[in-house]
């Protein structure tokens, strides 16, 4: 018996430009104390799904069943509903920060809690939640008590999250993105917690996340979504190692995390359906490589003797699967061989020796970020960058564009020492140094059209005259793939991945030597990180630039980079090859950064598939009138 | 540590106020046209009667020392002897206090009685009928003139009912709370209600903004997921965390009120430091402009400190940093 | 040439997905009738304003014109509305609806100019602390903060006690103690927008502090700009109004709406001609409530998502 | 017990019910709460309840025989002697000072002492002038005075050690006077609240200041319980008054409430609610009240002439504006033409408020006739006229600087008289004044009437007593003597009005001086100097409660010590 079973749930959300169905006909069920996972991109409708269950969005138009404990959530009053949020169903919300009230103390929010439906004394809640702070990992609990949310770390925050979500033993914990905002080594902890959380105390965790790789470490089966459907689920062995579904397959492609040295990211073209109309037929068609007509027809779902079910017309049954040796299905091969350091080593075209960097805040004592960073980057090189949040990342960045003054040491470009630069010289060395930003929306004026965004170096150079400004930018566009009609539009008007191509393209008008990419693409969805990481690579060769490409992801780096620095606490702990970084990493850290950024799911050379017949009524239900 | 500089940084500020806004004043009446020996001697003054007043009055003396002994008397709380009576300004001031008092502390209930319910019940539902009514009630309140209000209230509650035979409320006036708090507060209804309703607007936007704002952060989400009420979610959890902007608003709009609520006090006669402000203005009697200037900055000053030191107790962030 | 070229079909369906931003604003401004409503009441106030001496043509009362016999009783009372005078007389004979339409002159101009002023100086003062930041930032921030806890209404009438009432001063007045409250909103948005990334993105390319600050920082300002002026028009209004109430704004015998108000209820002539508060009060009522209205309704097209607070 | 000595004292006045509070409400707080000082006229009111002078008069509704002195603290009106040189005055027994000692009688000697009070330096009263130029001696003895060193010691010594030889104290009960020169209207001056005695005690504080005023010590009914500026003003019973020993005054309520501050409409709810009793000034009831009372025919209204001409403009003829064309007479006598004095008149709520002027003496006052050297239709301005005198007097394009006052009814009159000034091609510019700025910074400052800050001014004048007060409107506004005086703000001289002015003040037949006043009007009115527009009649109004309200001539408003409370 299902500890929840959700049935054709359909989420509808009015807003302004229409409605957005946000989720469409999804049905699954979790069995008692099960890790289950749901993953997709963002926006493919999880939030809304998890939520809607427990009724907590205001207008949204709800349908379908959702039996929780021989009871229909979907149809319980606000009284019942409110008295099974928080005791049998708990909560636990990506950001640790925002989800807990700031101005009371944890210790009052989760007593709050135990007094909103048991009637115990104070002193009784005050045990019960000491104990659960201390059972999730919180030091010396009694006296953290009394502290305020913005007192501990964010992923001590996400176990107080996870005390409070625990306090009155719920059945079913749902935990929505609990470790997106964390460190990836915060995030690993956060991860164990839960399940040392569900084998201690037989909880069922329903956990989302767009990030394959963390379900493919803790999850016992797998949903995934894609513009509000459910397209696949399955066992989390047979779901990576085999997945049914072209788009399941398509992620896992794209997804550096599962890189084989020498195999090429394939991306998943295109980009997301609008959920203001209802597409019939499946809705991943017009990005699909494996598409045919019969797809314009809503897919059956088909379920697999392996547990695995996906609504796609492919018959994968009898396949031996793997999406790795599935050759067949990657539609583009990237043409480079692994990259050949290009130019004269001996001279290196960024040198740095000895970076200190010390912030002096007004109030507090100044802050070392920086400590003696030691760097060099040659010309056509790809130098990775990582690191956990806050190690100093970016501060050596802007550092090496020229943005803010060291405090201590020397860097030479291209041979030249930039120190006591005066404007008009930063100003010509600027052109040979660019840099790429993070977020891609953050980066580009939201107020500028896109042409005067590109041609901004033309014109604070000078460079090019305003006529030609018009034809040049047009160029670039083509260049990084974006079409060049779309001059005057403003950067709303463009989806994540272009934006970052805007961003590119701005970054490669001066014709820069050296680009420093700030975390280019852990702003976007896998899918589209996989195009971006393509273009990079491209362009580097057509024209010969180097890179320092920095990211908290190590998979990202090792599919990218030619050599990798990690860095901890403002030092360079580790600087090698990527291979031999990936293969023998000498520091605990470096290996704990690895642990974290690779799929963990064993390799499955050969699956032996039959299709089930269905049966009405079970779990992972077939979809049987159309309405 | 931190926390003592903090309000120890904010004293600062206020005595900085403070002096700039003494020198302004004292500024503008040394620089203006007019003699003030000629508005205290009289219109028929001879020539040595009036050289004789500013010998008396230090008139003569340079700017600069005349301002130092100004200050220096500020410092004792001496803000020098009007020139319409002679009597010491302070004394002046401290006297039409209670009646400003009176109408403000009536107001401010009365307008967070008002103004707060309406902003939270707008903002519980967005863009319903109620919200569309507590808009625009918010939007009529923003947009009506107080002198306007105060007439038409005048003209409709207290003079046609009275033609007519049936006076509901009083006429304009004061009468102390000492004396009598029935007539007290009677006297004081209409202005309460007028000062109330053209304030309260301000908090119903403010307090719908705020809450609206709050309504959608994760801990809200949070509150929600553990089950709580609505009531609690909305009191306890939204409310607290819409609360210091409305409190900011509050010290302004008291701190300000509390220097005379000027318009007010002149449409209903009251007796107040807005009223003293406007006929010291008229007499020139400079004295007294400088002191209920000053004093007004003064509760400015002073309200807001008090608003500081609420923010401390209503920010755990700024109450537990050390 | 690149291996990943989908920006066509990429673009295909941000088509369908994203509206312009102008398109969305006005298509959300058309959905709220009380905007256009205010709009429309607003055009026809400057409409009324602009033809005050058509009006007064038509009419053929003067503005400051007397009308001893006909507009007046042998014992001064002021005539009620009627054929001869659509909207009354005040207490010295004169039209009340011509004068309505020459005081709706002075005070759009007066809301207007402050507002136009008091946000140049505003935005200046705001993008200058808030990018600059440092001891910049500290010292405008400090002016701002003192010009706040300035007693306003108080120094507004000692300034015009010693210097007498006019309507240049009324303006300089007004504008003196309004343009903090966009000041402060602009440094705020300045603040958050200086940590935006295309900020560093121009510094990385090399552009100068000026060149930031107008290409990048003020187009971004542009909604807070147009909502706050247009909110503190309405505030100017009222403001100028009180002064003229209390004696301190225009000099008669121009007619300002506030300075009607003022005469009607001086000698109390409103107790028995109660047309000399109505219509200049629900007139005043109207146009600060049509811009007010109208305000909200650009904030909520141009920024649905924020509550920008306003001030008084 | 002294509630007991009224009531039967008045046994023949009526039904007077004593006791109870009357509630007054003024606008301005009194100017000085001194009786040397005071000279506003609604300080007289109170001075009537706590000051006693030796001449005063029956409160009455009769307008002459309001006007005929009496006396008070003298036990009769004296007939001159000595060629109407020297008076001599019997004391009233009974009359005594309230000091913390216990009551005194009043003697002869603290009415010398009352005079030399007016000449303190620091702040002698306005009504000075009258009375150094009347009294034997009082020029020297304030001469003197203005060397003494201003410390209460030295000042008591001067007071107490310099007789004025005019005045002499023949023993307790006697008092005699020499003037200089023969005055007919010498028994109205001594019934100004200036000439009040004062006991030797007031000497300690420096007049009306802060102390003097919490250690007041009253003569008449009532003594001053508090006294708040600007907010209240109490008086309560004066234990030392006797009913017996004060003929005009019954003192009736037990205590009196003055609250200052309100506005006129504030004052006008109030005594049409019942809320308060009686207003401080003298109208105070805004016109369109007003109308509104006339057309219900409130029985509570009065209106009484107090010889007011108010408003009239000053021509500035010391500047050179507009080419001087203001010094020329044609041009001003033009101007006489351009003003449509009905328009004012209606401005003040129709002729049952105000009056057409165009003399310089108002109604009431000895010397006041009707005439008009400047006749217009219906008085309502003659454009075509004035264009006609300017255009033979060559002047073009005259435009005046017309100040007011930011107060009242001011600002409409300006703006009337700005209409009727433009009918007749005479650009008018308004220049707004603070109320309290407008006689110090325009007027009575002669520099701005030499650069010219002004062209024409309205101004209103109030005789400073009434009946033979002709002197108290002339003086000080139309003679000048070589030294710039206060209201004579274009030093105008005119010897022939002089002459005629001097033969009135020595004259003792009433006809003759009205003859004679009538004479000196029209020989100013001749130069043009001034454009009277209106005398103003003084509207009056009560609490339903309030009975016996009868007007005293000083105050012109009811008398608060004759009043007494229906409940
Ligand atoms: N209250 C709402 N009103 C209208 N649309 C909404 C609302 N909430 C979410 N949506 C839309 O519904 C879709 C699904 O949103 P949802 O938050 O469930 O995505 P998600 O899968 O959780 O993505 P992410 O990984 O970014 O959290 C999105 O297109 C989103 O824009
Ligand atoms: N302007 C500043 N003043 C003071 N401290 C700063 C400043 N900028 C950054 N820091 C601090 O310097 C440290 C390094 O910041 P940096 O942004 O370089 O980290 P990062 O490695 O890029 O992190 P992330 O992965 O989160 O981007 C952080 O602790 C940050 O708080
Ligand atoms: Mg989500
Ligand atoms: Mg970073």
């Amino acid at each position: 018996m299902a500890l929840i079973d959700v049935r054709h749930l359909t989420v509808d959300l009015p807003s302004e430009d229409g409605t957005v169905h946000a989720v469409q006909d999804v049905s699954f069920a979790v069995e008692p104390g099960e890790f289950f996972g749901i993953v997709g991109e963002s926006g493919s409708g999880k939030s809304v799904l998890v939520q809607a269950l427990l009724g907590l969005i205001p207008g949204a138009r709800v349908t379908g069943e959702a039996w929780f404990d021989g009871r229909d959530l979907l149809a319980l009053n606000d009284r019942d509903l409110r008295s099974l949020r928080g005791s049998a169903v708990s909560m636990v919300f990506q950001d640790p920060l925002s989800s807990l009230h700031p101005q009371y103390t944890i210790g009052a929010q989760i007593t709050e809690l135990i007094h909103t439906h048991r009637s115990v004394s104070r002193e009784q809640a005050r045990t019960m939640a000491v104990d659960m702070l201390g059972k999730v990992g919180i030091p010396d609990p009694t006296s953290r008590f009394g502290f305020y949310p913005h007192q501990f770390s964010g992923g001590m925050r996400q176990r107080v999250m996870i005390a409070m979500a625990l306090v009155l033993e719920p059945k079913l914990i749902i935990a929505d993105e609990p470790t997106t905002a964390l460190d990836s080594t915060v995030q690993t902890q956060i991860l164990e917690l839960l399940r040392n959380m569900r084998d201690e105390f037989g909880v069922t965790i329903l956990m989302i996340t767009h990030d394959l790789g963390v379900l493919s470490r803790v999850a016992d089966r797998v949903m995934v979504m894609y513009a509000g459907r459910r397209l696949e689920m399955g066992p989390r062995a047979a779901l990576f190692a085999a997945p049914v579904h072209p788009y399941t397959s398509g992620l896992l492609r794209s997804s550096p995390a599962n890189y084989t040295p020498g195999a090429d990211l394939v991306p998943i073209s295109g980009r997301p359906p609008s959920l203001l109309e209802v597409t019939t037929g499946c809705v991943f068609t017009p990005r699909c490589p494996q598409a045919h007509e019969q797809c314009a027809e809503t897919p059956p779902v088909r379920r697999y003797s392996d547990g695995a079910e996906a609504a796609c017309w492919l018959d994968v049954s009898g396949k031996a699967a793997s999406v790795l040796t599935d050759t067949a299905a990657q539609a583009v091969v990237n043409s480079h061989p692994a990259a050949e350091p290009a130019g004269d080593p001996v001279e290196p075209i960024i040198r740095a020796t000895g970076i200190e960097m010390v912030y002096r805040n007004r109030r507090r004592s100044s802050a070392r970020v920086l400590d003696g960073i030691d760097l060099t980057l040659n010309r056509g090189e790809t130098l990775g960058l990582v690191g956990e949040s806050g190690c100093g990342k970016t501060t050596l960045a802007r550092i090496l564009a020229g943005l803010i003054e060291p405090t201590g040491g020397t860097i030479t470009l291209a041979g030249r020492s930039t120190r006591g630069l005066g404007r008009a010289e930063w100003k010509a060395v600027r052109r040979d140094i660019q840099l790429v930003f993070q977020d891609p929306f953050g980066s580009l004026n939201p107020r500028r059209r896109v042409g005067s965004i590109i041609g901004d170096p033309y014109r604070i150079h000078g460079t090019v005259s305003r006529h030609e400004r018009r034809s040049r930018v047009q160029g670039l566009m083509e260049l990084v793939g974006l079409n060049p009609e779309h001059y005057n539009r403003f950067p709303a008007q463009f989806s994540g991945g272009q934006r970052q191509r805007i961003g590119i393209s701005r970054a490669l008008a001066l014709n820069p030597a050296v680009i420093i990419l700030d975390e280019p693409v852990s702003a976007l969805d896998v899918s589209i990180q996989a195009q971006i990481l393509n273009l990079l690579s491209s362009l580097q060769h057509e024209f010969s630039l180097s890179y320092l490409f920095i990211s908290h992801d190590l998979s990202v780096v090792r599919h990218m980079c030619d050599r990798i620095a990690v860095m901890e606490n403002g030092r360079i702990i580790e600087n090698a090859p990527t291979e031999q970084i990936y293969r023998a990493p000498r520091e605990e850290f470096t290996q704990k950064l690895l642990a974290a950024s690779t799929f963990n799911t064993a390799p499955v050379t050969e699956i032996a598939r039959t299709l089930v017949p269905v049966v009405a009524g079970g779990p992972g239900l077939v979809r049987e009138n159309v309405a | 540590m931190k926390l003592s500089r903090y309000l120890l940084s904010r004293i600062g500020f206020g005595l900085v106020v403070l002096f700039a806004l003494s020198l302004f004043v004292f500024l503008l009446f040394y620089l203006a046209p007019g003699d003030p020996a000629r508005a205290i001697a009289g219109d028929k003054a001879n020539n040595e009667l009036l050289e004789q007043v500013r010998q008396n009055l230090g008139l003569n003396r340079p700017i600069g020392e005349q301002y130092l002994s100004f200050i220096g008397n500020l410092l004792q709380g001496n803000l020098g002897f009007s020139f319409r009576n002679q009597l010491p300004v302070t004394g002046i001031i401290l006297d039409r206090l209670p009646v400003t008092l009176s109408l403000v502390v009536g107001g401010v209930v009365l307008w967070l009685a008002i103004g707060v319910p309406i902003g939270i019940a707008s903002a519980r539902r967005p863009g319903t009928v109620r919200d569309r009514a507590g808009q625009t009630f918010a939007l009529l309140g923003i947009s009506f003139p107080t002198f306007v209000l105060g007439m038409m209230s005048l003209y409709l509650l207290y003079f046609l009912p009275t033609r007519a035979g049936f006076p509901i409320f009083p006429p304009s006036g004061y009468v102390p709370l000492t004396e009598d708090p029935l007539q007290w507060a009677w006297h004081l209804i209409l202005p309460w209600t007028t000062l109330a309703l053209v304030t309260a607007a301000i908090y119903a936007r403010l307090t719908r903004g705020q809450m609206l704002e709050v309504l959608g952060e994760d801990y809200i989400r949070t509150a929600r997921a553990k089950g709580l009420t609505e009531r609690r979610v909305i009191y306890k959890h939204a409310f607290r965390s819409a609360m210091p902007p409305l409190v900011t608003q509050l010290g302004n709009d008291v701190g300000f009120l509390l220097g005379g609520a000027i318009v007010i006090e002149q449409v209903y006669g009251l007796p107040g430091i807005g009223n003293l402000a406007v006929t010291s203005v008229q007499a020139q009697d400079r004295p007294t402009i400088i002191g209920v200037v000053l004093v007004g900055g003064i509760f400015i000053v002073a309200v807001n400190l008090i608003v500081d030191l609420c923010y401390v107790l209503l920010d755990s962030r700024i109450r537990t940093a050390s | 040439m690149s291996p990943v070229r989908t920006p066509k079909q990429a673009a295909a369906v941000a088509a369908v997905v994203q509206r312009g931003s102008t398109s969305l604003t006005l298509r959300r401004l058309r959905r709220d009738p009380a905007s256009m409503i205010a709009a429309v009441f607003i055009l026809l106030l400057v409409l009324f304003a602009l033809c005050a001496p058509l009006i007064a043509a038509w009419t053929g009362h003067g503005p400051n014109e007397q009308f001893r016999d006909t507009g007046l009783s042998p014992s001064g009372t002021p005539v009620a509305p009627g054929g001869q005078f659509l909207l009354g007389t005040d207490q010295l004979g004169r039209d009340v609806f011509v004068r309505l339409a020459y005081g709706a002159q002075v005070s759009l101009m007066v809301g207007v100019l402050a507002s136009l002023a008091a946000a140049t100086i505003g935005v200046v003062v705001g993008v200058v602390a808030g990018y600059l930041g440092g001891v910049v930032d500290t010292i405008l921030s400090r002016v701002m903060d003192l010009v706040m806890s300035v007693p306003f209404l108080l120094c507004a009438i000692a300034l015009v006690s010693v210097f007498g009432p006019s309507l240049p001063l009324s303006v300089a007045v007004i504008v003196f103690f309004s343009w903090t409250a966009l000041g402060r909103v602009i440094r705020g948005q300045v603040l958050a927008l200086r940590e935006r990334e295309f900020v560093e993105a121009a510094r990385s390319l090399g552009a100068s502090h000026v060149s930031i600050m107008i290409r990048d920082l003020l187009p971004n300002l542009a909604v807070p700009i147009l909502i706050y002026s247009t909110l503190m028009i309405p505030s100017a209004i009222v403001f100028e109004a009180t002064l003229s109430f209390l004696g301190l704004g225009v000099v008669p015998p121009t007619a300002s709406w506030g300075g009607m108000l003022a005469e009607a209820g001086n000698n109390s002539v409103y107790l028995v001609a109660w047309w000399l508060v109505i219509f200049p009060g629900l007139t005043l009522l109207g146009a600060t409530l049509s811009f007010n209205i109208l305000g909200d309704g650009l904030r909520d097209a141009l920024d649905p998502r924020s509550q920008m607070g306003r001030g008084r | 017990s002294n509630a007991k000595t009224a009531s039967t004292a008045t046994a023949g006045a009526g039904s007077g019910v004593p006791g109870g509070t009357l509630k007054v409400l003024g606008q301005a707080d009194v100017d000085h709460l001194d009786p040397a000082l005071g000279a506003m006229v609604g300080t007289t009111s109170i001075m009537r309840a706590i000051s006693r002078q030796l001449i005063s008069y029956k409160t009455v509704d009769d307008a002459k025989e309001r006007l005929v002195p009496q006396g008070d603290l003298a036990t009769s009106v004296p007939t001159p002697t000595d060629g109407g040189l020297t008076y001599t005055f019997e004391i009233r027994q009974g009359a005594m000072w309230d000091i913390p000692s216990g009551p005194r009688q009043i003697v002869a000697a603290d009415f010398a002492r009352g005079f030399k009070r007016l000449c303190t330096p620091v702040q002698a009263s306005t009504m000075l002038g009258y009375f150094t130029d009347a009294i034997v001696g009082m020029q020297s003895f304030c001469d003197g005075f203005e060397k003494v060193a201003p410390t209460p010691d030295a000042m008591t010594a001067y007071v107490e050690g310099t007789p004025i030889s005019g005045v002499t104290a023949v023993n307790d009960k006697t008092l005699t006077i020499k003037l200089t020169k023969p005055a007919g209207d010498f028994a109205y001056m001594l019934s100004l609240n200036n000439a009040s005695p004062a006991p030797v005690e007031a000497l300690k504080y420096v007049p009306d200041s802060p102390e003097y005023r919490s250690n007041y010590f009253s003569a008449g009914p009532y003594r001053i319980k508090s006294y708040t500026a600007d907010k209240s003003l109490i008086l309560e019973r004066n234990p030392a008054w006797k009913a017996e020993a004060d003929p005009l005054r019954k003192a009736y309520v037990d205590t009196i409430e003055v609250t200052f501050g309100l506005t006129a409409d504030a004052v006008a709810q109030q005594l049409q609610a019942g809320s308060a009793d009686m207003s401080l000034e003298n109208s105070s009831i805004p016109t369109a009240v007003l109308e509104q009372m006339r057309a219900t025919n409130d029985p509570k209204l009065t209106t009484i002439a107090a010889g007011r001409v108010d408003p009239f403009l000053w021509i500035n003829t010391k500047t050179s504006n507009n080419g001087g064309a203001l010094q020329k007479l044609e041009v001003r006598q033009a101007l006489e033409y351009a003003v449509d004095k009905a328009a004012i008149v209606q401005t003040f709520g129709g002729t049952q408020n105000a009056k057409v002027q165009n003399g310089i003496f108002g109604p009431g006052v000895i010397g006041y006739h009707d005439f008009d050297l400047y006749p217009t239709s219906g008085s309502k301005g003659d454009p075509a006229k004035t264009k006609e005198l300017l255009a033979k007097a060559g002047v073009t394009n005259l435009t005046l600087k017309l100040p007011y006052r930011t107060k009242g009814l001011e600002p409409q009159i300006a703006q009337t008289l700005q209409a009727s000034f433009e009918k007749a091609g005479v650009t008018i510019q308004l220049v707004p004044v603070n109320p309290s700025d407008y006689y110090s910074k325009f007027l009575t400052n002669h520099e701005n009437t030499a650069n010219g800050t002004w062209d024409i001014a309205p101004v209103g004048w109030t005789p400073d007593w009434q009946g033979g007060a002709a002197r108290s409107v002339f003086q000080p506004q139309f003679t000048y003597t070589g030294t710039p005086q206060g209201y004579n703000y274009v030093d105008y001289n005119n010897d022939k009005a002089n002459a005629l002015a001097a033969q009135a003040l020595a004259s003792t037949s009433p006809d003759e001086q009205a003859k004679l006043w009538a004479q000196v009007d029209e020989a100013v009115m001749a130069d043009a100097v001034i454009i009277p527009l209106a005398s103003r009649l003084d509207t009056l109004y009560r609490s339903a409660r309030v009975q016996n309200f009868t007007p005293y001539a000083l105050s012109v408003q009811g008398d608060w010590t004759n009043v007494w409370l229906k409940r």
